[in-house]
């Protein structure tokens, strides 16, 4: 198998893809105000809905359904763990931090410290095709987060 | 003219090709020799678009080189010299599916031959034309047939005539295996329907849909024909007077030509009947500030500079498939067609779309991996140099009707060995496991 | 990315190019150093086509032989390559004139673009693209305003979409000498205009035209505005932002590239409200037998299977024009236009359309002879090697006004010397002699 | 001057393009019926328009008014001197032999003994681009002549 291959599906997507934390998406309960996105990537026609919950300022939930290839699963996966209990505008930070790596063709490694599991996800960006994959959770979060502050 | 280089000399036979003639041909494409991620590629994905050999790069090249000028307009050599090679490309393509030369029209691709006749029809449902174009016209009360199998642009040019026009778009229905439900036909194509149209081999299952019946069936009630050739001129021997259609479309991109040509074929005594769609320079006799006079069949379709190297360039690709032997290049790749549906069927997980082995398919294959999305099979294969499609290839509803959303496919052209079926056929039995799927 | 020659070293200045770089500009066009009945080749018909440069053959070989692939639908290697290639000509082309990538949409050719323009209209007349759409449509009791100088892409489909909707169809006369009548402007453009279609250099007088004043006029009444940029993007620097029109258009084959594409420059926010021309596969997102939903721009007017190459090889053209310098081409070709109406009308019996000399102009002069017909003259100038454009330039009414029928054209472009046009006027000078006019 | 322009524009070509005769276009007032046609080069949008008389088997007149080329009316010009009495049969075969010729490519040399001066047109055939314009006249007259049968 190709270092190249390898790199971009490591264990850690593999595992996320199965295990989909956060999904299915669930009716925002508690406290503060929820936003909520729909996202298509018209690339494969594969879409994701994801919900979040703010509160005081901090991201108290998110929970999302998608259908997808495995780097657009694991991605919201990984997002949903990464994201909880972090401030909002933490999480904004967060996001752009992702998306610069990713449009970096490779050029860009994600910082560990920064971005946690999601670093596995550096590899896509020598694969621009499936950035899009990668994005589609973290745009809908983005877009969550603005609607539950409007 | 441009140089047609003989391919390779084959052995005149009614036969396939032999495998060491496919090798022969490869070296006629030099794509074919490069790497992808340092393996050797192995494309499967002509079904998409194809690849062009030397000698369509060639014509292309000594057109610019020698005798670039703007067709039908200058009095001068050069206008002269690339007037004649644009024409005589024309003759050979038109012969290449049996049609008369004032019948083939020069498109960018077969999508927009299609809507070239949708929007001829609602223009003529404008009025334009006058009496001669009558019979092109639909409104409220009539109808547009089309396939539940069909590629989008052989579906939305017509929805979107139906909504211009008034008129109503009914489909045939396919069954839980994609085939289509011709028991339904009568039901659907009814006197109010003004013309059917349908893909003559099926991109997604690989099906040859039974032209000869649905022909019957749109002339009884006296609908108009049209034929989605991309799939069908590409990969077997078609005569356009023999299918008995009244209009068929095709794109250069997918028999060896370049990309921005296709054509539509047109009986000529419909396309001098027919209003124009694009208008501009050359399609034209008298022009004054109110009106225009209009040339007839091919011109009066063709506004603008046309695509002459492109049309030069596909005239030599007719011209090496021709050589090649279209009945001998059908029969090699039923033969990896054949290849194709067997392997994939034997590998655990896998639903092959479309007609099960041993029933006649074009050399194509869509299937779905079970647990696995169509993109990451892709890129699996990627990694070993495989190029294969994934997704909707263009044909959404008939995946919504089979209950799937992408599907990955290999596709297979005349310089396809049966070792880079088998490679594919290797690496597909490695995607579940690799994914973990189960 | 395709690599790009940088064509030759030049003197970085505002001046126009020399006549040594000029010299060593033509050898990267093979075409120049054909014969034509066994004399040099001297082409003065650029304003009809441009040859091409072999940086632009060899992008295009260059895709063929290591990335052609369908963009946009394949996630394979090639494919993203090709997609690669394909989008970075889009950003190229789209710097060439000011425009933002999005704003740029491939088209066959300027013709092609002005026919998306008119059937948008039409479709949004027909309720299509919703409420946004409205501010395109047009019908009883609107206009659509063009100039009697238009060639006939900028007028035929103009005539069509007012028959199709029964919107009137005004145009700005011109005077005895072709020059636009703007005092007649006021009356002809009203309130109940809603495009204004106008070129911006003519391909018959040279002339440009005042592009801020129309845009003006427009503007004050609420319509939109269209420049046929076909004979200004190739050889003077366009800003479309400078301009500020609503849409633009030209051909690639006219700039250095290949045939078979061309562009529309919309307004970002024009093009994404606009409905689509052509439909088919790749400019959607969810589709059902029932209907489509449309991607932005510029997919959702790029249906179907792209020209691919071909804007490759476009991008590549605009790179060479601009290494090579617009500014600088425009001040060496205005030398030339300069030079061609001075030798012109210095010689009996010629007459010149448009400025008289010292008046600004392009590089290009059609005139009339008295006594022979264009055909003739053509034909006279084609034994010398000289290719020059005779007819009526798809301008049939201009000529008309003009008291004509046919003219011969000669044109200029970066590669013309000033002894190629020294030569053709030693010629056009000999051509009563010949024929015994008197 | 190269060979290929004189060959084209021969003498009597250029004389001819100038006499014009047959034009005028005239009312037919002898014996028997006329037929007339109207031509346009779609190429350059000459125009020409002719009219045949035709008595007791033999064409009696030809007159035309026409627009075009040098050749264009050259060819008009010789075609009425070629025509006048012959009878209408023969004048069908001129026509057939002469545009046989002017298709030729430059394969088919004409025959001066049938064609007379016509057979100055025989360069025209190695000008694709110009065998339009010289057969406008013939194609025109052909026409009036089936026209005056009908
Ligand atoms: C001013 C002008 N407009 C439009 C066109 C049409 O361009 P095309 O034939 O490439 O569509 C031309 C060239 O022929 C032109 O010179
Ligand atoms: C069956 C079928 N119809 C239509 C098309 C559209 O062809 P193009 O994109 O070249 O217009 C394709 C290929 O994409 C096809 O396979
Ligand atoms: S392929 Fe659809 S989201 Fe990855
Ligand atoms: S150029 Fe018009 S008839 Fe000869």
């Amino acid at each position: 198998m190709s270092t190249g291959l390898e790199q971009l599906y490591q264990q850690i997507i593999l595992d996320h893809a199965k295990a989909r934390h956060g999904s299915p998406l669930q009716e925002y309960l508690g406290a503060g105000r929820a936003g909520e996105s729909h996202q298509l990537n018209p690339v494969c026609g594969d879409e994701i809905t994801l919900r979040a919950g703010v509160a005081e300022g901090n991201v108290t939930s998110v929970t999302w359904d998608g259908a997808g290839c495995a780097i657009s699963m694991a991605s919201a996966s990984v997002l949903t763990d990464l994201v909880q209990g972090l401030p909002r505008d933490e999480v904004l930070s967060l996001i752009d931090a992702f998306r610069e790596v990713l449009r970096s063709r490779g050029r860009i490694e994600a910082d560990e410290e920064v971005l946690g599991d999601a670093a596995a996800f550096s590899g896509v960006s020598r694969f621009p095709a499936r950035v899009k994959c990668a994005m589609l959770a973290w745009v809908a979060l983005e877009e969550s987060l603005l609607a539950a502050n409007a | 003219m441009p140089v047609v280089e003989t391919p390779v000399t084959l052995t005149p036979s009614d036969a396939g090709l032999t495998d060491a003639e496919v090798h022969r041909i490869r070296n006629d494409f030099p794509i074919l020799g490069t790497e992808i991620n340092g393996k050797p590629l192995i494309y499967l994905d002509s079904g998409a678009t194809s690849q062009n050999p030397v000698s369509v790069m060639e014509a292309e090249q000594e057109f610019y080189e020698q005798r670039n000028a703007a067709v039908h307009r200058g009095a001068h050599t050069l206008a002269v010299e690339a007037t004649d090679a644009y024409e005589d490309a024309r003759t050979a393509v038109a012969r290449f599916i049996g049609a008369r030369t004032s019948e083939l029209v020069w498109t960018s691709n077969a999508t927009e031959g299609i809507n070239l006749v949708a929007y001829a029809m609602s223009n003529a449902a404008a009025g334009r034309g006058g009496e001669a174009a009558r019979r092109f016209a639909v409104g409220p009360g009539e109808n547009i047939v089309v396939t539940e199998m069909e590629h989008h642009a052989n579906l939305i040019p017509w929805q979107e005539l139906a909504a211009r026009t008034g008129a109503e778009l009914r489909f045939l229905p396919v069954d839980d295996d994609g085939a289509l439900r011709l028991e339904d036909a009568a039901g659907v194509i009814t006197p109010a329907t003004r013309l059917v149209a349908f893909s003559h081999a099926s991109n997604v299952l690989g099906t040859i849909n039974p032209v000869d019946e649905l022909v019957r069936l749109a002339r009884s009630v006296g609908a108009l024909t049209l034929l989605d050739a991309c799939q069908s001129v590409p990969h077997i021997p078609v005569d356009v007077k023999a299918l008995d259609v009244d209009f068929l479309v095709f794109s250069g991109h997918k028999m060896l030509g370049p990309t921005g040509i296709g054509a539509l074929y047109g009986r000529a005594e419909l396309l001098n009947a027919m209003p124009p769609f694009l208008t501009g320079g050359s399609m034209i006799t008298t022009v004054t500030m109110e009106r225009a006079e209009y040339l007839p069949s091919p011109n009066r379709f063709e506004a603008g500079t046309q695509r002459i190297s492109q049309a030069v360039a596909l005239g030599a690709a007719a011209n090496y498939l021709s050589e090649t032997g279209m009945g001998r290049i059908e029969a090699w790749e039923t033969a990896l067609g054949a290849r194709l549906v067997e392997g994939l069927e034997a590998i655990d997980g896998i639903r092959v779309l479309g007609p099960r082995a041993g029933m006649p398919r074009i050399g194509l294959a869509a299937f779905d991996v079970d647990g696995v999305h169509a993109h990451d099979v892709g890129q699996f294969l990627d990694d070993r140099g495989i190029a294969v499609r994934v997704g909707h290839h263009c044909a959404q509803p008939l995946h919504r009707r089979l209950g799937l959303t992408a599907t990955t496919r290999a596709s297979t052209y005349l310089y396809t060995t049966t070792d880079e079926v088998d490679a594919f056929l290797d690496a597909a039995a490695q995607v579940r496991p690799f994914f973990g799927a189960k």
